[in-house]
């Protein structure tokens, strides 16, 4: 057995750097502060790459299977003899990857953003915070019970709401991290519930037991029935809200957009690489249990998946800011890993869409996090984040170009990089198991090469837009980044995931489906292709064609209104049908009541006083007719 | 000398020394000095008992002591503690000594304020020590009676009305919880010649079941109108808002508490069986309280009635755990007074340090408060966040014990009800986020406020002391769950023997 | 010597007088009448007693010293309320019992 | 008739009438003056059931002292001349009402009760027997309320003094006891 011990550090060491930087940042200089947490994260990125040495190359196989290891554990806080929270770390092969996407994303940004973030104020504080939130993913990625998952799940989502209300003068920012905080949280309690119910029916929140295929917890939750879907159904179809919240699933998948006017490295680490793929981590985390005994569940995923990705899409095509747009698409990659497990089954072949999810989310983790920085270092460059104000940058930005570029064409599946292996598992698995989700996904990834490579053409080509300021190339620590993750994105199509993360540990034998690879380039391409005709040049044919679909664009461009339907139903609903009648009930009702009881008491007293005239005779009379009668009382009546 | 006395000779002799004082000035370090030894005492406090039950103790009460007080009616000065009343004495000297702080700048009639204050502190100290029905009683409204001279005299806005609204409803309550108290003291003994006021005594008998039907409710309700039982809450937004900020803290703190360690200590341990079987009358209650507090928070615009509404919830959530009646969920309630006595406490004194600078409560008057006042409005978000239940910070603890605890009961209408009461934690959110979002971040919106300076030293300490508190429960919350978890043991298993459910 | 004369005489004198004293403690405005009615009430009790003394215990002298102390009360109490009536007068310009009424609610 | 029934005929017969006389006389110096007889007819009273030392004192004390009191004080404060208007009629008939109901149910029980006669023979009540009586801490003796009543004498003139001696308060000083 390995001693995986020191893996405490992975989650002490940016704890004690968001409290030393938090504390004591401003006391520090700001340069300083930005490198120590960048040196914090280089350690703790090595321990994990350390770590995932040791996982994947050296740790015992049993059956050939990766074998989970309880790094360490301790009881946090018990609840019953069976129920209690512990914190621990948790190594197999998805927590060990997750490692790796998360800390290598992360590193890239902590270097980035020396130079993004320059001269900002508060640059301690974005140091602080993005420690808070290393801190916070990994423990997430390494927890080692569900209620361990949760507390890391809300550290992560108040995370990232301090770091989108970075700008807290923005009343955009403001009111972007407040919409973040509240949807997520509002899926938290779908998350929280069914943590609930799934620990009143397993009594444990251990991972090992509740995921063990052959295990009592699973096996126990499925017999008992309520409202027509086995127990386990129902709570992780509420656990599953939780993922979709964080994952900005539809329809929790408002705040994603919104959460753009956070910095935009924040985006790239959070709200691309990984906490929105939290979710999809989450989903693989309970796999077993999904695919066991909630069949009914696993399907919800895939639909909201599937539905996300395309819905996404459709919005991505039409918005003009370069980061929403890339939001969008974050979205619909996420519906993919989602659709992806949602196909899968446990265990052998079946489970081909499980490791296609990780796969691709790994993948999605490098291309989608360089082109953030990417965008990053445009709009560094340009100070706008609208395409509209771009075009011709090729000339002005060789390094961002050329990494975009890659970037552009791995999403869009192009082999040889890293996307096209990991969407052509996707693909592959859904066309195993269920042909119309194939097609929508296939449809989505036409759609997908179509947006990316608008905005590249707007951006680097298209109409020579004159600036005020000549805009410059990103500094070394901006590029340096953008070149590691280029290269991620390119080449880590070639790791052998089916041999690392596979549904049960087991080395899963997979190969390029040439049936479905080859229409899935071709429609990329033909994607490429379209957005090339159309925004190569200036041209007027996306005018003509917004024209022609007038009404579905302006849907579209809208992001079908679901924003404006939220607001509604909290806005109107929430706060003017309840909350303002309950502020109302209460001091009208509940506490007019207990004001009327004084008040009829205090009436009353009035009327009493009366008595009280202050003259003598009056009391005098009173006194001697009330002796009398109570004189004739005790002689005549009371005998 | 018995260590558990001395938390009310403390604060007497302090008393005694401001009013032998001529100095004004001095007053305050006089009281700061004795509410510093007070917390002193309840860290050895802490420490002995921890040390005593380690070295295998396991008496339901230590540090017994017990002097007949009044013979013809049995009525003893009674002391002894458990975890849960060693927690509650800890929390008390933390607030209290927060709050001293927190009032360092009052200038009218200062030495009648510090004696007031300390008053009141006296008498919760003493009803956290009192194993003796009557002497708690006593302790009880030596705590209440204070507060409406606090209120009447140092308060802000229509504060006559507020203190003589809260006085009177407390006062209710007591008069139920008195009728309560007595009735229990009536059964107290099969034979009705060894009547008792102790509760270990009482504790040992049965009362009888249709006893228990009146009584219990006369006392849960009693002690329910002190932790803001709805519909009897409304004392508490009224109050909240015309009082000074040290008595906010120390009554939402510590006072409101009383009825949530009162509700458990007397009414459901001596009389379970009624308990059990009443409890969904109260079980809804508290969940309205739960949720409706909540939503009442939402709509407000008063810094002090959005914290007090938010009091409303949270302490709804105390007695709704109470009455899950079971290991986990006291648990919870326990560890959720503690925490929400410590979060209230740093709100009101946040919200006092507000107003102390802005003059005004009313959250659209602020507005980008964060770039001027950074310490404060750090320490706002801070116990903002620990209020909407983040982990690490004290408030998650509580309420995962809590829902936890009371969705394993094992009837489903409970569970039901956890589910809509585990809905608070959306709203909570939601007015948090609110009122930071208005109040603290966004660009500054009056320039008279541009200027405004930040945190005074007294008010560091005032503030550090409970944010210190809060995330030292939050990180760490093993020992003192485990503390309050080792003293329920005897009551959970009275309750279990009792009702074998 | 008081043969023939029977105790109820007494007592129903005594009443009479008892309450006419009454009847002008009710009616009288000026405070002094009113205190000379409380004497006459005062009186009458006296009546009371000096009868019970000679009539049912004759042996005894209760009744005599009850008596006794009563005149001196009365005295007294004649005294400080004609000493109050004059400050009232001082005060209120005025010994009309209805319009000293501050004392009330 | 013997004579002491028309004695005590004659005294029943103007203690009545000037007690009525007393409280219905429109004239105040005039009601002391029927006060005065009153006092004086009972004292004959008390000399008709041969309680001569009470009868002396309260000719002393009260036709002497008291009555003379409440005259000069009826001097003090109101005209000698001066007649008051009648008091309401509903509040006469009401306190009439009630004085007769009072009176009734008085008469009515006493009639009814059965006093028991007295075997016993009567004791000489001398001034000797008084005095010692008072001043005695045997069983019948009364030297505690003597002590009790002249320690009340006393505060009642010492209280007689200070209140009659106070200046009138100015309007200003008095605290405004209409305020909330």
């Amino acid at each position: 057995m390995i001693n995986f011990s020191y893996t405490i550090w992975i989650l002490l060491l940016p704890f004690l750097m968001f409290l030393l930087l938090g504390l004591a940042g401003h006391k520090l200089k700001a340069k300083l502060s930005g490198l120590l947490g960048t040196f914090g994260l280089g350690i703790i990125t090595f321990l994990s790459y350390l770590t995932a040495y040791k996982y994947f190359f050296t740790s015992e196989k049993i059956d050939g299977a990766f074998q989970k290891i309880t790094a360490l554990n301790f009881t946090w806080l018990q609840f019953t003899d069976k129920l209690h929270i512990d914190m621990g770390v948790l190594l197999d092969p998805i927590s060990v990857m997750m490692l790796i996407v998360v800390t290598t994303v992360s590193f890239m940004v902590h270097i980035y953003s020396l130079g993004y973030m320059k001269g900002e104020k508060g640059f301690e504080r974005f140091y602080s915070f993005l420690s808070l939130f290393s801190f916070s993913m990994l423990g997430l990625v390494l927890a080692t019970n569900i209620f361990q998952m949760y507390i890391f799940w809300e550290l992560v989502g108040v995370s990232s709401f301090l770091l989108i209300g970075f700008y807290y003068q923005k009343p955009s920012a403001v009111r972007a991290s407040k919409k973040a905080f509240i949807v997520t949280r509002f899926a938290d309690l779908g998350f929280l519930i069914g943590i609930l119910i799934l620990s009143f029916n397993t009594k444990t929140f251990d991972f090992i037991s509740l995921t063990n295929p052959s295990g009592a917890a699973i096996s126990q939750g499925s017999s008992i029935g309520f409202l027509g879907l086995s127990v386990m159904t129902w709570s992780m179809i509420f656990v599953f809200l939780g993922g979709a919240g964080k994952s900005a699933m539809f329809p929790f998948h408002i705040w994603l957009p919104d959460a753009m006017e956070g910095p935009t490295p924040v985006s790239a680490l959070i709200h691309a690489a990984t906490m929105v793929v939290a979710g999809v981590y989450l989903v693989a985390r309970m796999f077993p249990i999904y695919a066991i005994s909630a069949p009914v569940a696993l399907d919800v995923v895939a639909y909201v998946g599937a539905f996300t990705s395309l819905f996404a899409a459709v919005i991505a095509c039409t918005q003009t800011d370069i980061k929403r747009v890339l939001a969008y698409s974050t979205m619909s990659q996420i519906g993919y890993m989602m659709l992806a497990l949602g196909v899968a089954k446990y265990g052998g072949e079946t489970g081909l869409g499980y490791m296609a999810s990780m796969f691709h989310l790994f993948t999605h983790a490098m291309f989608k996090a360089l082109l953030f920085l990417g965008a990053g270092a445009i709009i560094h460059s340009v100070h706008s984040n609208y395409m509209t104000d771009m075009g011709g940058l090729r000339k002005y930005l060789p390094i961002t170009h050329i990494t975009f570029l890659i970037a552009c064409l791995t999403i869009s599946g192009i082999p040889p990089f890293s996307g096209f292996f990991s969407k052509d598992e996707i693909l592959a698995a859904a066309f195993q198991s269920n042909k119309f989700l194939f097609a929508v996904e296939y449809a989505v990834a036409g759609i997908t090469a179509f947006y990316m490579f608008r905005i590249y053409f707007s951006i680097f080509w298209g109409k020579d837009t004159q600036y005020q300021h000549t805009p410059h190339e990103a500094p070394a620590t901006m590029t340096i980044p953008l070149i590691i993750l280029a290269i991620g994105a390119a080449v880590s199509g070639f790791i052998p995931f089916n041999k690392l993360v596979t549904s049960d540990g087991k080395i899963l034998e997979t190969g390029i489906n040439l049936v479905i690879a080859i229409p899935s380039v071709l429609i990329g391409l033909l994607g490429i292709g379209i957005a090339y005709i159309m925004y190569r040049r200036e041209s007027t044919i996306p005018d003509k064609l917004a024209a022609m679909f007038k009404y579905s664009y302006k849907w579209a461009y809208n992001k079908f209104y679901i924003d404006e339907l939220y607001l509604f139903v909290t806005k109107k609903i929430i706060f003017r049908y309840i909350a303002v009648p309950v502020a109302w009930f209460d001091r009208h009702v509940v506490d007019a009541t207990m004001n009327t009881i004084a008040s009829v008491t205090q009436g009353v007293s009035f009327r009493i006083r009366g008595f009280q005239s202050g003259q003598l005779q009056k009391y005098a009379f009173v006194f001697i007719t009330g002796a009398i009668m109570l004189a004739v009382l005790f002689i005549y009546l009371w005998k | 000398m018995d260590i558990l006395s001395l938390f009310v000779v403390i604060p007497v002799l302090t008393i005694t020394a401001i009013l032998l004082l001529k100095d004004t000035r001095q007053v305050r370090v006089v009281s700061a000095f004795g509410m510093g030894l007070q917390l002193l005492m309840a860290g050895t406090l802490v420490f002995l008992y921890l040390s005593a039950r380690h070295a295998g103790n396991s008496d339901e009460m230590l540090f017994v002591k017990d002097y007949l007080w009044f013979k013809s009616l049995n009525i003893h000065y009674s002391v002894g503690v458990d975890g849960i009343s060693v927690a509650m004495i800890a929390l008390t000297s933390l607030v209290v000594f927060a709050g001293i702080f927190a009032s360092w700048e009052v200038e009218f009639l200062r030495k009648e304020f510090f004696v007031s204050l300390i008053l009141l502190a006296t008498g919760v100290f003493g009803f956290f020590i009192s194993i003796d029905l009557f002497t708690m009683f006593l302790f009880y409204e030596l705590a209440v009676i204070p507060m409406y001279l606090l209120i009447g005299i140092w308060g802000t806005g229509p504060k006559e009305y507020s203190a003589m609204k809260l006085t009177l409803m407390l006062m209710g309550g007591s008069a139920l919880l008195l009728v309560g108290l007595l009735g229990i003291y009536f059964n107290s003994s099969p034979d009705a010649n060894r009547l008792t006021f102790n509760i270990l005594e009482i504790s040992k008998v049965v009362i009888p079941l249709p006893a228990q039907r009146i009584f219990f409710p006369l006392t849960f309700v009693g002690f329910g109108v002190l932790g803001a039982l709805f519909p009897f809450h409304t004392w508490s937004p009224d109050g909240h808002a015309s009082a000074p900020t040290a008595v906010s803290m120390l009554h939402a703190g510590v006072l409101m508490k009383l009825g949530g360690y009162g509700a458990f200590r007397v009414a459901i341990f001596l009389m379970p069986e009624a308990a059990h079987e009443l409890s969904w009358i109260f079980i809804i209650l508290t969940s309205i309280s739960v949720v409706y507090g909540a939503f009442g928070a939402i709509a407000q615009k008063d810094l002090k009635y959005i914290n007090a509404y938010s009091s409303v919830s949270h302490c709804g959530l105390v007695l709704f755990a109470v009455l899950m009646m079971n290991q986990t969920a006291m648990n919870g309630a326990i560890i959720q007074m503690i925490s929400h006595g410590l979060m209230t406490a740093l709100f009101f004194a946040l919200i006092g340090m507000l107003y102390g600078r802005t003059h005004t409560r009313i959250i659209y008057e602020m507005g980008g408060l964060m770039k001027i006042i950074p310490f404060l409005g750090v320490c706002y978000v801070i116990a903002g966040l620990a209020s909407l239940g983040l982990p690490g910070l004290s408030g998650f603890v509580a309420e995962a014990t809590i829902f936890v605890g009371a969705f394993q009961h094992p009837e489903l209408f409970y569970r039901i009800v956890t589910i809509l009461a585990v809905s608070s934690i959306v709203i909570t959110a939601v007015y948090v986020l609110r009122v930071i979002a208005i109040l603290l971040l966004g660009p500054t919106t009056n320039e008279h406020f541009e200027h405004l300076p930040d945190a005074r030293w007294f008010e560091k300490i005032s503030v550090v002391t409970l944010i210190g508190s809060v995330a030292a429960i939050g990180l760490a919350p093993f020992w003192l769950s485990s503390m309050i978890g080792t003293s329920l043991h005897p009551i959970i298993d009275k309750i279990i023997a009792l009702n074998p459910f | 010597m008081n043969s023939g004369i029977p105790l109820q005489y007494f007592l129903i004198l005594a009443t009479v007088m008892f309450f006419t004293g009454v009847y002008g403690f009710l009616t009288r405005r000026n405070l002094i009448t009113i205190l000379m009615s409380v004497e006459l009430i005062l009186n009458s009790v006296n009546i009371n007693f000096m009868a019970f003394n000679r009539f049912l215990y004759p042996n005894k002298l209760e009744g005599m010293f009850f008596s006794l102390f009563i005149i001196a009360v009365a005295a007294s109490e004649a005294a400080v309320a004609i000493a109050i009536i004059i400050n009232i007068y001082r005060r209120f310009t005025t010994i009309n019992v209805e319009d000293v009424n501050e004392m009330k609610f | 008739m013997a004579a002491n029934q028309i004695m005590f005929v004659l005294f029943s017969a103007m203690i009545v009438i000037f007690s009525i006389l007393t409280v219905t006389s429109r004239r105040i110096l005039r009601a002391a003056v029927y006060l005065l007889f009153v006092l004086v007819s009972t004292s004959g009273l008390y000399f008709m059931l041969n309680y001569q030392f009470l009868a002396a004192v309260q000719l002393s004390l009260y036709a002497g002292g008291i009555v003379v009191l409440i005259i000069f004080s009826i001097l003090l404060t109101s005209h000698i001349s001066q007649k008051f208007e009648s008091s309401g009629l509903k509040k006469n008939i009401f306190s009439a009402i009630a004085a007769l109901a009072g009176a009734t149910l008085s008469i009515i029980t006493i009639l009814d009760y059965n006093f028991s006669a007295t075997t016993e023979a009567a004791k000489e009540v001398t001034m000797k027997l008084i005095g010692s009586s008072l001043l005695s801490v045997n069983y019948d003796g009364y030297v505690l309320p003597f002590e009790v009543i002249s320690i009340l004498l006393l505060a009642a003139m010492i209280a007689a003094i200070v209140v009659a001696k106070k200046g009138a308060p100015k309007p200003t000083e008095l605290p405004n006891i209409n305020q909330e």
